[in-house]
């Protein structure tokens, strides 16, 4: 039983870290219709700039990250601007989208593995020791990553549902047309939604950095994100996040009482079921195309 | 000229699996980086026809091939049949060949235990236990036969680009290009998706699975650190830049990607770099690619003969 | 030249769509305080013309000023200017709340009173939207969703509205009700209206001026009463019996 | 034992909360030619799109030569003998003319993959079979000297054209055409209609037509009838003429004054 | 006519710069007495730290052998390729060194996987091929037992190195309830594992849990959970890079699983304490050479002055491979023969060369160095603490 009750509290503090990846995907989805496979490499550059900011230029902690958001924030719309928009803008296929997400993607992790090598880093900062409640170890570091995981989808969640910039994205979202007639910027929406993008993958690069380490590689960790959005529906910020937790706990299960050598096989094994009975996902909404 | 060999050899192989992916991603509009694991699947299972059955070299590629391809079906058939979208059956193609490396890593360690079990599901793998510990897991199938020569691969790319060939111009590519196009359109004038998505997916496996045993009979060694996520992204670099819907395209680029990065090895570090980069302006500038929609057909390169030799002469005529 | 200059001039507007030409050769002008009606069978290009005017569609040669300036290129621009659409087949946003819907119309202004009071006007127009506050958009039966639509776009306080069809997929007795608000807008609020319809009858019967719009050049115009007893109108729309 | 080849009975179908198609039976005899035509937004291509599948019926029956082919999917039913053409066009745009035609015929394929791969003399005799087959019809749409060209490349008056082609290449008993006169003017539309007639009488189709130009519609079913739809029902069937002075029809199009 | 002269030209010209690049590429011309030594390693991907550690050793002693005129008047051309942890790359470089370059010999790859495939071309070509850190078995001895004649190694075996883990675990420690947490994409690690395992058991010990993660996951709590709730008294962690071992370390911790952990040579480097810290206290790694040897301190200073980063295992391998190949150039010169089979057979009779890490004796029938001492170190206050020294019979 206490095992039960730590591989449970360890899958979801594992999904919650999921769910703040999940988020960056499903918000780009929602609008733009395409996985931003650029994501992963802004994370890793999100961490290395906060990585920098404590080493190289001396900055305090907090410091550091808001010099990673401001970055992080910069090359994600960067992004935007020349390699997503001009394609939008010639209303290409989503395939080409993604491809060229994939090559920011390729570009952004091999600039950083040339700059600073293939090294593992720790994050200069000490973590925090975990309590123990029955025998059941909650880490104060999870409950950090819960806290700051849920406090920034909270966050987003009022920009999107209590701010006039968040309807903009929403109403883009479903109809980026009629959005226009209603005087929505949507150049200007771009920018806040890749902004916004920005910040989820730096805040996620520098807690997976602080949590865990920092290399250039860190982001192969998004993979199990975006299964997690696929199994939650694309496009649907809480879908992202149970397709998350869903993943986070299965993970810990498997490993916990069948095997942890065959955990990957089985998160496989659980898109392909979901798929062929879920379509669309848990929560996913039909694609379906009008003719 | 051995190293010359093998870069031909390299290039060859890499010819042939980006001929498959061609085939699902140029002409079908799938979109996969999961080729790398078809590639395995065809190795191993070549590899194994070979040294553990003793067939000649070319059936059990065809046969590793075959493999490879039904292998497909149990990624293609849920995928299609729930109509998956593009990043869809790109994440699911993935996870299938992330899947097919954990199975084939822990070979030998299945292989250990169904031999020793002494009941449960176990006991009916008991045949092909010994079998899984030669396949050695991380540690590579070993000693194998290396029949792979320069004379092998030129003429496994001139058949498999033959082939290729025959496949799309025939009835069943023109039905795939039509899904590429337009698949609701396609599917009103009778195209049935799952069966042509799954024959496309078939063909492209089983060039991968060639492509595969090749290479295994080349290093006369396999392991599954040879086909990572990196494998398959190269493919699908190869498409990328050599064009949609174009056979010659995806020829030249799967050589070129593999004899430059040669050429300039103390660029290396930058390569990586360049084809994101490459990436994107592709997809701004010429998102068909280098060659797209650019058939290879005879009437093509009658063109460019003539374009090369025949003026000289004309203009001596003249 | 003692005439006013009208609100909104269009001249010699062309469009094309691909190779087609949608629009051919297109004048019309809309002066402050008109309903004008522009009416036709489908694909005359009447929605082309109402996507043009809010710069969603370029154009491929013609002219176009409102208030004496040449049209702005992007549509916000031209929603801040003062022109909204409440666009063909409705297109509210369905997952949205009504209350979501109307502040998306607002989208433009920023000040919370202003829009609250303008929101209460809306609510006063239509009394059913404000039954449905909290309700999802894409709840709504076609009659409420078009109130929806028209109150959405009064939310920016527009200078002039153009509505694409209001009548579209409506029963008669919702059509009435819709027109009635039209002329409503028009006369208490003083609100200049461009209008396209299909409805022809309906549509002439409101309007101070009409055009007919047939596959893409402009057939007839006159004022609604001259139009709506004109034969050559019907035939446009059913042909010519023969 | 009724003779019909298509027989719609009752179909109904909601979209979120509003119904687009409300209990609509249609019946054709085997070679008709009727006309289907409605207001903006009456849910004439709604009823393309449910005979063909492309979206599923709330309620309601598909016949088509007395078998039930509601749930059958699109390629089913194409094959079965019903293809159409698309309000939007629908080609594929970078193959050639030639090559769209062409996909009708070859859509079920007539090899094996084997075959397909060493092109045998069936094979071969096939192809070239398709092959002539596919250029009769570009010959009857006009479109013969324009095979090579690609499909996105064509004028849209020839793009339509080129659709039905496409449409006809499938061997069809049924054809649905969607607007063919959308964007036409009127010297085009006369082409058009006497291209539609001689279709219609060489290949014995029996084919509805949705369309807008009311003179396309009018002439081409004048010995026939027209289907009226508004609001999601059938508000009248009838002759041209009948239709032309029928009040419902002409306030479903035209509306009525405003009384105050 | 004009036209047809350009074109030819644009022909020739563009033939003209073909064989400039090739001939450029190839590097011939020069007149002085160079011999090649091919060096194959990571310099990009996730193993990049390999080369950034060893190279500029590596290029820094061979411009020290230059500087004093050469080995027996032969000067030295460092050839160095990247494999980017990549087997095909890793059989091209290993092709181009033997064919284009004529390498004399060449520094082999760090990673069995690479290995195993190249032992066969060093054969084939007749090129001898000296492995810096590739410890599986199979490297020099194929499967079937037949030696690669020209295939070499300066490291131990894993087998050799997962026997003393476990002796020590079980007789020195008193350890009885051994865990795994191993890599199990790596032969490296699965093959530690292995003959840990088989070992332990043979001594009488038990294994309670074997769990696996791959290369790089960063998460491993639910394996710890189920090896905390097994009882373990001992986690061996084989990781193929020192990450793995620090994070499970932490997370060990944070679990409450208080254990000893072990781990192999793979992980023994400088940056696993900064990493870490305290969680790694007690901890126990073999290696085969320390970074804190007194013997080294100074080229450890000198190296991290000049390159701005600390040299680690990967650093002392790759001069340990280097230097035997020197010595044996060496030989071979004194025989007044550089060929690369007498080169190849000078390293087959070495004995006790001092190379950079210690004295090597080759044992000419495995061709992995003999008796190379295996040093079993302890973390205590974040340095690295000598325990033992592991001497086999």
């Amino acid at each position: 039983m206490e095992l039960f009750i730590q591989q449970l509290v360890s899958g979801i503090s594992i999904g919650a870290i999921y769910s703040l990846l999940a988020v960056g995907y499903a918000l780009v989805y929602s609008v733009y219709n395409f996985t931003n496979w650029a994501f992963d490499g802004f994370m890793a550059f999100g961490a290395f700039m906060a990585f920098t900011g404590i080493t190289s230029l001396f900055m305090p902690f907090w410091l550091a990250a808001l010099f990673s958001i401001i970055l992080t924030v910069i090359l994600s719309v960067g992004t935007e601007k020349l390699a997503y928009s001009p394609l939008r803008a010639r209303k290409a296929p989503r395939l080409f989208m993604m491809i060229s997400a994939m090559g920011v993607n390729l570009a952004t992790v091999n600039i950083i593995n040339l700059i600073y090598g293939g090294v593992f880093r720790k994050f200069p900062i000490d973590t925090l020791q975990p309590i123990f409640i029955k025998g059941v170890s909650i880490g104060r570091m999870d409950l950090m990553a819960g806290g700051i995981s849920f406090g920034v989808l909270a966050l987003l969640w009022v920009f999107l549902y209590r701010t006039k910039w968040g309807l903009g994205i929403r109403a883009s979202s479903i109809d980026i047309m009629t959005a226009s007639l209603m005087g929505i910027n949507n150049n200007a929406v771009a920018i806040v939604v890749f902004a916004v993008t920005g910040v989820l993958s730096s805040v996620a690069g520098v807690f997976y950095g602080i949590k865990y380490a920092v290399f250039p590689m860190m982001g192969i960790v998004t993979i199990k994100a975006m299964i997690a959005s696929i199994v939650g529906g694309l496009g649907s910020l809480p879908a992202a996040i149970l397709g998350s937790m869903i993943l986070g706990i299965l993970e810990t299960m498997v490993s916990g009482y069948i095997s942890s050598t065959y955990r990957d096989l089985f998160s496989f094994l659980f898109l392909i079921i979901i798929l062929l009975f879920f379509p669309n996902g848990l929560m996913g909404k039909s694609s379906g195309e009008k003719l | 000229m051995g190293y010359i060999n093998t870069i031909i050899i390299l290039g060859g192989i890499n010819i042939i699996a980006a001929l498959g992916v061609a085939i699902l991603t140029g002409y079908t509009g799938l979109f996969t980086i999961g080729h790398a694991g078809f590639m395995a699947l065809g190795g191993y299972m070549s590899a194994i026809f070979v040294k553990e059955l003793g067939v000649p070299f070319p059936i059990a590629l065809l046969l590793g091939g075959t493999f490879a391809g039904l292998c497909s079906f149990i990624i293609g058939y849920p995928a299609f049949r729930s109509e998956l979208r593009g990043d869809y059956f790109a994440v699911a193609t993935l996870g299938f060949s992330e899947a097919t490396r954990l199975l084939l890593n822990n070979t030998r360690s299945m292989g250990e235990s169904i031999n020793t079990a002494e009941s449960g599901i176990a006991m009916l793998f008991k045949p092909i236990g010994p079998l899984l510990v030669k396949l050695g897991g991380v540690f590579g199938y070993m000693s194998l036969p290396s029949p792979t020569n320069v004379f092998v691969v030129v003429v496994a790319v001139i058949l498999a680009l033959f082939f290729a060939h025959m496949f799309v111009t025939s009835q069943y590519g023109k039905n795939c290009i039509a899904i590429s196009q337009d698949e609701v359109a396609a599917q009103m004038m009778g195209v049935n998706l799952l069966k042509t998505k799954m024959i496309a997916l078939f063909v492209s496996a089983f060039y991968a699975g060639v492509a595969g045993g090749l290479m295994a009979f080349y290093f006369a060694y396999l392991t599954p650190s040879f086909f990572t996520i990196t494998k398959s992204s190269d493919l699908l670099a190869a498409v990328v830049f050599g064009g949609i819907q174009s056979l010659i395209g995806p020829v030249i680029t799967g050589f070129i990607l593999v004899v430059f990065p040669e050429l300039l090895r103390s660029f290396a570090e930058w390569r990586l770099i360049i084809y994101g980069f490459l990436f994107v302006i592709v997809m701004i500038f010429r998102p068909q690619g280098l060659l797209g929609y650019v058939e290879m057909n005879f009437y093509f390169v009658r063109i460019w003969w003539n374009k090369i030799f025949r003026r000289g002469q004309t203009s001596q005529e003249g | 030249m003692t005439e006013k200059m009208p609100m909104l001039d269009i001249q010699d507007l062309s469009v094309y769509y691909g190779g087609i030409c949608a629009l051919n050769q297109v004048s019309l002008h809309v002066n402050e305080g008109e309903i004008v009606s522009v009416i036709g069978a489908n694909g005359a290009g009447k929605s082309t013309l109402m996507k043009t005017i809010v710069a969603v569609k370029s154009f491929t040669s013609g002219k176009i000023m409102f208030q004496g300036q040449p049209l702005k290129k992007e549509a916000h621009d031209v929603i801040k200017d003062g022109i909204t659409l409440s666009p063909e087949g409705r297109r509210i946003f369905s997952p949205l709340s009504v209350r979501e819907n109307l502040m998306a119309g607002a989208y433009t202004r920023n000040d919370r009173h202003e829009i609250e009071a303008t929101m209460e006007e809306v609510f006063t127009l239509f009394p059913r939207l404000k039954e449905r506050i909290n309700q999802r958009g894409g709840t709504l039966s076609g009659g409420e969703q078009q109130m929806l639509a028209v109150g959405r776009a009064l939310m920016s306080k527009p200078k002039m509205l153009m509505l694409d069809e209001p009548s579209l997929g409506l029963a008669p007795i919702v059509i009435n009700l819709m027109f009635e608000t039209i002329v409503r807008l028009n006369k208490e609020m003083g609100l200049t209206i461009l209008l396209v319809e299909q409805n022809a009858s309906i549509a002439l019967s409101v309007c101070q001026r009409a055009y007919v719009l047939k596959t893409g050049t402009i057939n007839m115009e006159g004022t609604g009463q001259e139009l709506l007893h004109d034969k050559r109108v019907m035939e446009s729309y059913l042909g010519i019996a023969k | 034992m009724s003779s019909e080849i298509l027989n719609v009975k009752n179909l109904t179908v909601d979209f979120g909360g509003v119904r687009a198609v409300n209990n609509v039976s249609i019946q054709l005899e085997p070679g008709e030619f009727v006309g289907l035509i409605g207001p903006n937004g009456a849910g004439k291509t709604t009823i393309f799109n449910l005979i063909t599948n492309a979206i599923k019926p709330t309620a309601g029956e598909i016949n088509f030569k007395g078998k039930n082919i509601l749930g059958k999917s699109p390629d089913r039913i194409c094959q079965l003998g019903i293809s159409r053409t698309f309000q939007n066009i629908r080609l594929f745009p970078q193959m050639t003319a030639y090559e769209n035609v062409e996909l009708g015929f070859h859509s079920a394929p007539q090899y094996s993959l084997a075959e397909a791969f060493i092109r045998t003399p069936r094979a071969r005799r096939i192809e070239v079979d398709t092959r002539k087959k596919a250029m009769e019809l570009l010959e009857m749409v006009n479109l013969k000297e324009h095979s090579h060209a690609r499909a996105s490349s064509l004028p849209y008056g020839l793009q339509r054209r080129l659709e039905m082609a496409r449409a006809m290449a499938t061997n069809p008993e049924l054809l649905l055409l969607d607007e063919p006169a959308a964007g036409m003017n009127d010297d085009e539309c006369n082409d058009l209609i006497k291209l539609i007639r001689e279709i219609h009488t060489t290949m014995h189709y029996t084919m509805i037509m949705i369309e807008h130009h009311m003179n396309v519609v009018m002439d081409l079913c004048r010995d026939s009838r027209i289907y009226v739809l508004n609001l999601g029902s059938m508000l009248a069937v009838g002759t041209p003429t009948e239709i032309q002075s029928n009040p419902d029809v002409i306030r479903a199009y035209l509306g009525e004054p405003k009384n105050d | 006519m004009n036209k047809n002269v350009q074109l030819f030209r644009k022909w020739w010209g563009l033939l003209l710069i073909g064989v400039l690049l090739i001939s450029s590429l190839s590097g011939c011309g020069s007149q002085e007495k160079v011999l090649k030594i091919g060096y194959i390693t990571e310099q990009t991907g996730v193993d990049a730290y390999v080369g950034a550690a060893s190279v500029p050793a590596m290029q820094d002693y061979v411009d020290e052998i230059n500087a004093k005129g050469g080995i027996s008047g032969y000067k030295i051309e460092l050839v160095v390729y990247d494999t980017r942890s990549e087997v095909p790359d890793a059989v091209t470089v290993a092709k181009r060194l033997v064919d284009q370059d004529k390498a004399v010999a060449i520094i082999g790859p760090s990673w069995s996987s690479a290995g195993i495939p190249l032992a066969d071309i060093a054969d084939a070509a007749k090129v001898p091929m000296v492995a810096t850190t590739a410890s599986n078995v199979n490297v020099t001895v194929s499967e079937d037992g037949t030696l690669h004649p020209y295939m070499f190694r300066v490291c131990f075996i894993d087998p050799y190195q997962g026997f003393a883990q476990a002796d020590f675990a079980y007789n020195k420690l008193g350890l009885r309830k051994a865990a795994f947490l191993t890599d199990i994409a790596s032969p490296y690690t699965v093959g530690l594992h292995q003959f840990f395992k088989d070992h332990f058991i043979e001594l009488g010990g038990e294994i309670v849990a074997e769990e696996g993660y791959t290369q790089g996951d960063a998460e491993f709590r639910a394996q710890l959970a189920k090896i905390k709730d097994a009882g373990a008294d001992l986690l061996v962690v084989d990781a193929y890079t020192f990450k793995d071992i620090g994070l499970a370390a932490q997370q060990a911790e944070a679990l409450g699983l208080k254990v000893q952990i072990m781990g192999g040579d793979g992980v023994f480097v400088p940056e696993l304490l900064e990493m870490a810290g305290p969680q790694l206290e007690g901890a126990i790694v073999t290696t085969g050479v320390t970074t804190d040897s007194p013997d080294f301190a100074e080229f450890n200073k000198a190296f991290e002055a000049k390159h701005g980063t600390q040299a680690n295992i990967y650093t002392y391998y790759g001069l340990d491979a280097l230097m035997a190949i020197e010595y044996a150039i060496g030989e071979a010169a004194k025989k007044g023969d550089v060929t690369p089979t007498a080169v190849r057979d000078a390293l087959e009779t070495m004995t006790d060369v001092q190379l950079f890490t210690s004295k090597v004796t080759m044992e000419p029938d495995t061709h992995n160095p003999h008796n190379k001492p295996l040093l079993i170190m302890t973390i205590k206050d974040s340095q690295w603490v000598l325990t033992e020294t592991f001497q086999p019979k």
